[in-house]
């Protein structure tokens, strides 16, 4: 499943930057974060409960920046395994910054996500609605931090 | 036919009462005292190298008897039907280092219940370095794609190329008064058998092995598994219960087999596996996904002269039967038609998918879908009733294919005509209100194939046949009955050529340690190949009872004999004859009390590279199409059936049936839908299957009776080959509704909604344009 | 599928009184028809199964001329499908029951079940949508009404607190001059529906439009009820021309999900025209 | 922990103790060792599991054992009356109701609870009746016959008697 999105946010790009490199910054924005463990500067683990229909899923994530070309683009790769084990979910994002103006920078991502598993075959379009809900939220978050 | 007692009359099934009763036992139904439940466990990657299996945890849970690996446990031995082509046997049981689907095997328990199975299989820990995968036959064969198998003969994830040409096609083109090339693609779809794939071993010791297993071949499983286990195949006993379907889908050793076998071995107990549904999907078998070039040239008058048919298939992570279905895809593309010049060349490709096989039709159905809808395309060019070009282009008994065939007998034009006749054809063609419509498709099929992949001395099947004292008889033969209802017409055929009643037959089958070799019910072999072997045993011990009939009666001169309705008599004098179990006890005393035994057997001798005897058949589908949603609605179904001599008139119309059915799910409403090589609905709530409501309710089976000089009694094939003209038919029919044509298969509501669409774009276009 | 507790009170009161003990480690079975399936993949583990599918008290099909028809939660489809009080009154009710899902699933499934599985392709609460139910839903702290549109929240969702049970569906009676229609698409007849669609008119003594009603499934997350494509019937005489617009608006309000089956545009498309052909059928009962 | 279930099958009382989350097709085939009713699916979709709870078709792989406490339960097992074979059965038999057979107890169940309710359904109804059994072998036009046929006998062996 591919995940797409282009916003702007009113920040500059490096804020942007900083701010989405940064594992204690970004990581509050993501819907249903528990913990967050930075283990160095491009791993973290996190713990996120998502709630799919009746679902309930708790994701513990290791994720990766594995590329990084300050302030325009990175990659990170996170893999993910239910607590009940109900699936797994591997993702490849890349993250492209563009500044439009000094005060203005788009932001786009494309998210290649596997989800193995129950989870992939029993909810295939509840995921896909739900993953969209998510990123939403995502980027509602986001944008609120990066204006405040 | 009048002169026969049991043939070609709708008779009971020998296993109906057990099977209605509930009675019936399935490999399912088995449960051996201190029986273990084992289970397997799959990868969740589509390609992936194996770095470390930690199963320490797992083999410490209470109620664990054995956890097994590939590299620790098993031989490693690949295995496969191709022993006579090692070059093709690419899989293992459990993987060895690297997995190349998701849903392949990597490890297995035994424990003392499905929980602690369960459990015990979340407890092992695979550490798995993904590796790239490739999900579509063509990419896969593009420089650069990750390789799916090593190998001197895979190049670009090539497995096996089929070429055959004959005639000089590229001379018959330049001569055609018309050229036309089209593209087609087949889906993927499963064979979806009623039972799960299920096997329950006992090891015996001392290298002695009983296994149970729902399987279309069980000699190929006792040989197969014997080179799986390092075993002498003699000391393996596969019992063969009653199976639960399988369509091409169970005629291979399966991992389920190898491994409730080793976890046997390993514990000294019955060990139990049984797939789930879900994982008969992503662990099991699919039919293959085709892209299909046809390019084919044709004269005004409607015949075709020339025919060059490219096709590259998905074949996932391994061959399976693959190869064979690539091969006989190219040649299905020629039948039921006279093609002078054909070229032909298949490409078999690896991609990380569940493996693809043979499915009911064997590459068929996807060589009469494109075949069938390119003739009707033809024809509307040219302006010609597609049942005319279809009876113009026909193949006639005797028909000879270069290198590859030689058909006797042939049906095609009496199937042609009755279909037509049936159906009011000529009133409906092209007449029919909009929305509704007509369409043919033809087919040819095999029965039974010469193809001897598993390299084995034995002949393609044997029979023996023992006559009991008081006249009841017993028949042991290799086949596999697997609800198609071979084991009747054995019967049927055994009681006709003996003259006793089908209920003094006993028919024991589906054990390799009391019956026969065989090599099991695939392409539609086991009425003729069975059959004559059937016979043989059966003449053998005529003779034994008619020298004994002479001897007693005391003719002087030598008379011909024949034996009818419980009596051995003289055949111009049916008067004068004996009751039949007086002169088997009279036969067993003069040969010093020995039973009275035939012995048979059969292999195809001189009958080209396919098959001994080719059946053919014409359908004729009525739809009806919503126009607003798309949706397809069969209104009416006839199928013209060549079958040689019918020898269960009830068998063959429920195989007809069945077929025409199943071709209907693949083309309107099944479909194995993968994303990133993740089956997404692997369940018969997500995979669409024709349901009771859905099928037509008006279905005619006609049957054309030929006689076939190879077969027993003049039979041959039914219920396979009508597998193959369905989604043409249905496609041709829905295009005579509504005017457009489908080419990607399946045909589903929304692709016929957008292909109205644009034909209403174009003719607004092309009005504007005038 | 992981061990539970299980227990089967005897009376809604005792079943309260159990959900309020285990809140979120409880799970209600009634029918069990969706929710055993959810339970063998392992989706959903809960500790206690509280099962009311024999709980007699909410087993029930009632009419009277003023208060309409109240069924009880627990009542099986088969019930409902075969009752001679909804074949009287609703027969559009007894005809969706008729082709939901499979005779078994009819047979042993329950109507409570089926709304709170929260299935958006589901066929009961658009036509209930159309027939302006209630439902009533009763927890520790007494009993609460709400309109059947109102109940749904999300994918497998609803309003129900964890305490909480849906214990029965009250139809008003049908006012006179009402057509109602429903009926669903699907690509393997008795088989799940993509989209299906109710429509509800009652027309005024001069033929006008009283009061429409129009829902749909398998076009949202929950079932939906369109009201700005009802309120272009309201006082008007209903033509072909209208039920075009309303289509029209119908199709702005839905947010088909794409899936295996087909694309988000398609479901939307074959909904708008269930929609037309539902409206047209219901018009055609009262003209 | 088990729980303890009182229920007829076939017309017989057990009493037996039963884990809450055990399916009644788990009870019936491994608990209680009857083999007629099949598991195809699992999942309440393919009807190869289908028993009559009080006279109506159930997929007792989406029923748990416990949920028929007092309940009559029936298989295809308590079809026969001794040897004497139910209509159904006969009619499957003489007119090519089934091949592979793993769905036809469930077919005969679904059979019979339509019949139970509907002595004389037409073809549409019989359609209709086995919309939750799956079968891959017939095309179901047999087994659509073989119903209609069953009922036909029964008529008349209701009118003889």
């Amino acid at each position: 499943m591919i995940v797409e999105e282009t916003f702007t946010v009113n920040a500059p790009a490096q804020k942007v930057w900083d701010f989405i490199i940064n594992p204690e910054l970004i990581g509050p924005c993501v819907p249903g974060l528990e913990k967050i463990d930075v283990i160095d500067e491009n791993t973290y683990d996190t713990v996120v409960k998502v709630k799919v229909g009746f679902i309930k899923v708790k994701m513990n994530t290791r994720t990766v920046i594995t590329e990084k070309d300050p302030p325009h683009h990175m990659k990170t790769v996170s893999d993910g395994r239910d607590a009940l084990k109900a699936g797994e979910v591997h993702q490849e994002m890349t993250v492209d910054i563009k500044e439009q103006s000094e005060n203005t920078t788009e932001i786009s991502y494309k998210a290649d996500v596997r989800i193995t598993g129950k989870l992939a075959t029993f909810g295939e379009k509840i995921m896909r609605s739900t993953t969209k809900k998510l990123s939403d939220q995502f980027i509602k978050n986001l944008k609120q931090k990066l204006e405040e | 036919m009048s002169e026969f007692s049991v043939i070609g009359k709708p008779i009971r099934r020998i296993d109906g009462v057990e099977k209605v009763t509930g009675a019936a036992q399935y490999t399912t139904d088995i449960k051996l005292p201190g029986m273990l439940v084992g289970k397997m466990l799959r990868s969740p990657h589509p390609h992936a190298k194996i770095l470390n299996i930690d199963t320490h945890a797992a083999e410490k849970l209470p109620g664990v008897k054995a956890v097994i690996t590939g590299p620790r446990d098993t031989l490693g031995v690949k295995y496969s039907n191709w022993r006579r082509y090692p070059h093709l046997m690419d899989e293992t049981a459990l993987a060895m280092d690297r997995v190349r689907y998701i849903g392949e095997p990597v490890a297995a328990v035994a424990a003392i219940d499905n929980d602690v199975a369960e459990e015990a299989l979340s407890l092992i820990e695979v550490e798995y370095e993904i590796l790239p995968a490739v999900f579509d036959p063509l990419e896969a064969m593009k420089d650069g794609a990750p390789k799916i198998h090593e190998g001197p003969t895979v190049r670009n994830n090539v497995s096996e190329a089929r070429h055959f040409e004959f005639g000089n096609v590229d001379e018959a083109f330049k001569t055609c008064d018309y050229v036309r090339e089209d593209t087609f693609y087949l889906h993927s779809v499963v064979h979806a058998f009623i039972e799960p794939y299920n096997s329950v071993a006992r090891y015996e010791g001392d290298g002695h092995l009983t296994l149970w297993t729902t399987t279309q071949t069980p000699y190929y499983i006792q040989t197969l598994l014997a080179m799986a286990l390092g075993l002498k195949e003699g000391n393996i006993r596969i019992i063969k219960p009653h199976v639960g379907g399988g369509f091409g889908g169970k005629m291979e050793l399966f991992s389920d087999q190898v491994v409730a076998s080793i976890l046997s071995m390993k514990t000294g107990k019955p060990v139990k596996v049984e797939l789930t549904r879900e994982e008969c999907f992503e662990g099991g078998r699919r039919r293959h996904p085709m892209y299909y070039t046809l390019k084919t040239g044709y004269m005004k008058d409607g015949r075709i002269i020339a025919k060059e048919a490219k096709l590259y298939t998905d074949g996932g992570a391994y061959n399976a039967m693959g190869p064979t279905s690539l091969y006989l895809s190219g040649f299905f593309q020629m039948f039921p038609y006279n093609i002078p010049n054909y070229r032909y060349d298949g490409f078999h490709v690896y991609t990380n998918k569940i493996p693809a096989t043979a499915m009911r039709g064997f590459g068929g159905p996807q060589a009469e879908f494109t075949c069938d809808s390119q003739i009707d395309m033809i024809a509307e060019h040219l302006g010609m009733d597609p049942a005319e070009i279809r009876l113009k282009n026909r193949m006639e008994p005797g028909h000879v294919i270069p290198g590859l065939a030689k058909v006797e007998s042939c049906g095609i034009k009496e199937c042609i005509e009755r279909a037509m006749e049936s159906t009011g054809w000529k009133e409906k063609k092209g007449k029919l209100p909009k929305g509704r419509g007509i369409g043919m498709g033809c087919y040819g099929f095999m029965s039974g194939g010469v193809f001897n992949w598993i390299n084995s001395p034995y002949a393609y099947s044997g029979a023996m046949v023992r006559v009991n004292v008081d006249g009841t008889v017993n028949v042991y033969i290799g086949s596999a009955e697997i609800g198609q209802g071979s084991d009747t017409v054995a019967a049927q055929i055994v009681a006709e050529k003996l003259g006793v009643p089908m209920s003094d037959i006993n028919v024991i089958r589906g054990d390799t340690h009391t019956c026969p070799p065989d090599l099991g019910a695939w392409g539609s072999r086991q009425t003729l190949m069975v059959g004559n072997a059937l016979i043989m045993a059966c003449d053998q011990v005529l003779e034994k009872l008619y020298k004994t009939a002479a001897a007693l009666m005391g003719p002087n001169v030598v008379y011909d004999y024949a034996a009818k309705d419980g009596r051995i008599f003289i055949k111009e004098r049916p008067e004068r004859g004996l009751d039949f179990v007086e002169v088997v006890k009279a036969a067993i005393r003069a040969d010093e009390g020995n039973q009275i035994i035939g012995r048979g057997y059969y292999t195809p001798h001189d009958k080209g590279m396919v098959s001994p005897a080719y059946s053919f058949g014409a359908q004729v589908a009525e739809v009806e199409v919503d126009e607003e949603t798309g949706k397809v609605t069969l209104l009416q179904v006839t199928t013209a059936h060549d079958c040689g001599q019918v020898i269960n008139e009830l068998g063959v119309e429920g195989q007809l049936e069945g077929a025409f059915v199943m071709g209907q799910g693949y083309t309107l409403s099944e479909n194995l839908v993968t994303d990133q090589g993740k089956i997404l609905n692997p369940s018969f709530v997500d995979y669409k299957l024709m349901r009771a409501p859905d099928v037509p309710e008006n279905f005619t089976s006609l049957m054309v009776e030929t006689y076939e000089p190879e077969g027993p009694f003049g039979a041959k094939e039914a219920g396979e080959g009508l597998t193959n003209p369905n989604a043409g038919c249905i496609a041709n029919a829905i295009y005579d509704a509504i005017g457009v044509r489908i080419t990607d298969m399946p045909i589903t509501p929304e692709k016929i909604l957008k292909a109205l669409d644009e034909k209403k774009k174009k003719r607004q276009k092309d009005k504007r344009n005038e | 599928m992981r061990d539970f507790d299980y227990i089967a009170p005897k009376t809604v009161e005792e079943t309260i009184k159990v959900l309020s003990e285990y809140k979120d480690d409880a799970k209600i079975i009634a029918g069990g028809q969706s929710l055993l399936n959810i339970l063998k993949q392992d989706l959903m583990a809960p500790e206690i199964l509280v099962d009311i599918k024999n709980l007699s008290e909410l087993d029930y099909i009632t009419y009277d001329d003023k208060d309409g028809m109240k069924i009880g939660a627990t009542t099986t489809h088969h019930a409902v499908e075969t009752s001679p009080l909804v074949l009287e009154h609703y027969p559009i009710l007894a005809e969706m029951e008729h082709t939901l899902a499979f005779p078994q699933t009819r047979n042993w499934g329950t109507i409570g079940g089926n709304l709170c599985i929260q299935d958006p392709t589901g066929d009961v609460a658009p036509i209930l949508i159309a027939l302006k139910a209630t439902v009533k839903i009763v927890g520790p702290n007494g009993e609460r009404t709400l309109p059947m549109e109102d109940f749904s929240v999300d994918y497998y969702e609803t309003v129900l607190e964890e305490d909480e049970i849906l214990a029965e569906i009250q139809i008003p009676a049908v006012a006179p001059k009402t057509g109602i229609a429903y009926s669903k698409f699907r690509i393997v007849e008795g088989d799940a529906p993509i989209v299906g669609a109710a429509v509800a008119f009652t027309l005024n003594e001069d033929g006008t439009c009283a009061d429409a009603r129009i829902a749909t499934n398998g076009t949202a997350p929950i079932p939906l009820r369109i009201p700005d494509a009802e309120a272009v019937f309201k006082g008007k005489k209903i033509t072909d021309a209208l039920i075009e617009e309303a289509v029209e608006i119908a199709g702005e309000a839905m947010e088909c999900i794409p899936d295996i089956v087909a694309s988000d545009e398609y479901k939307k498309r074959v909904a708008k025209v269930y929609v037309k052909r539902m409206a047209k059928k219901a018009l055609s009962q009262i003209q | 922990m088990k729980k303890i279930l009182n229920f007829t099958l076939n017309g017989d009382p057990y009493e037996v103790a039963v884990k809450p989350k055990t399916t009644l097709i788990e009870l019936i085939r491994d608990e209680i060792g009857l083999t007629g009713p099949k598991v195809g699916c699992n999942a309440g979709a393919c009807g190869a599991c289908t028993v009559l709870v009080d006279g109506k078709a159930v997929d007792s792989c989406s029923v748990l054992a416990l949920q028929v406490e007092g309940h009559h339960v029936e298989t295809v097992e308590g079809l026969a009356d001794g040897e004497k074979l139910h209509p159904l059965q006969e009619a499957f038999l003489d007119d090519g109701g089934y091949q592979c057979g793993f769905c036809t107890p469930g077919m005969l169940m679904a059979a019979k609870s339509l019949l139970n309710e509907n002595p004389d359904p037409s073809i549409h109804e019989i359609r209709h009746g086995l919309s939750g059994n799956l079968c891959r072998c017939t095309g179901y036009v047999r087994i659509i016959d073989s119903i209609h046929d069953a009922a036909q006998r029964m008529k008349k062996e209701g009118g003889e008697s």
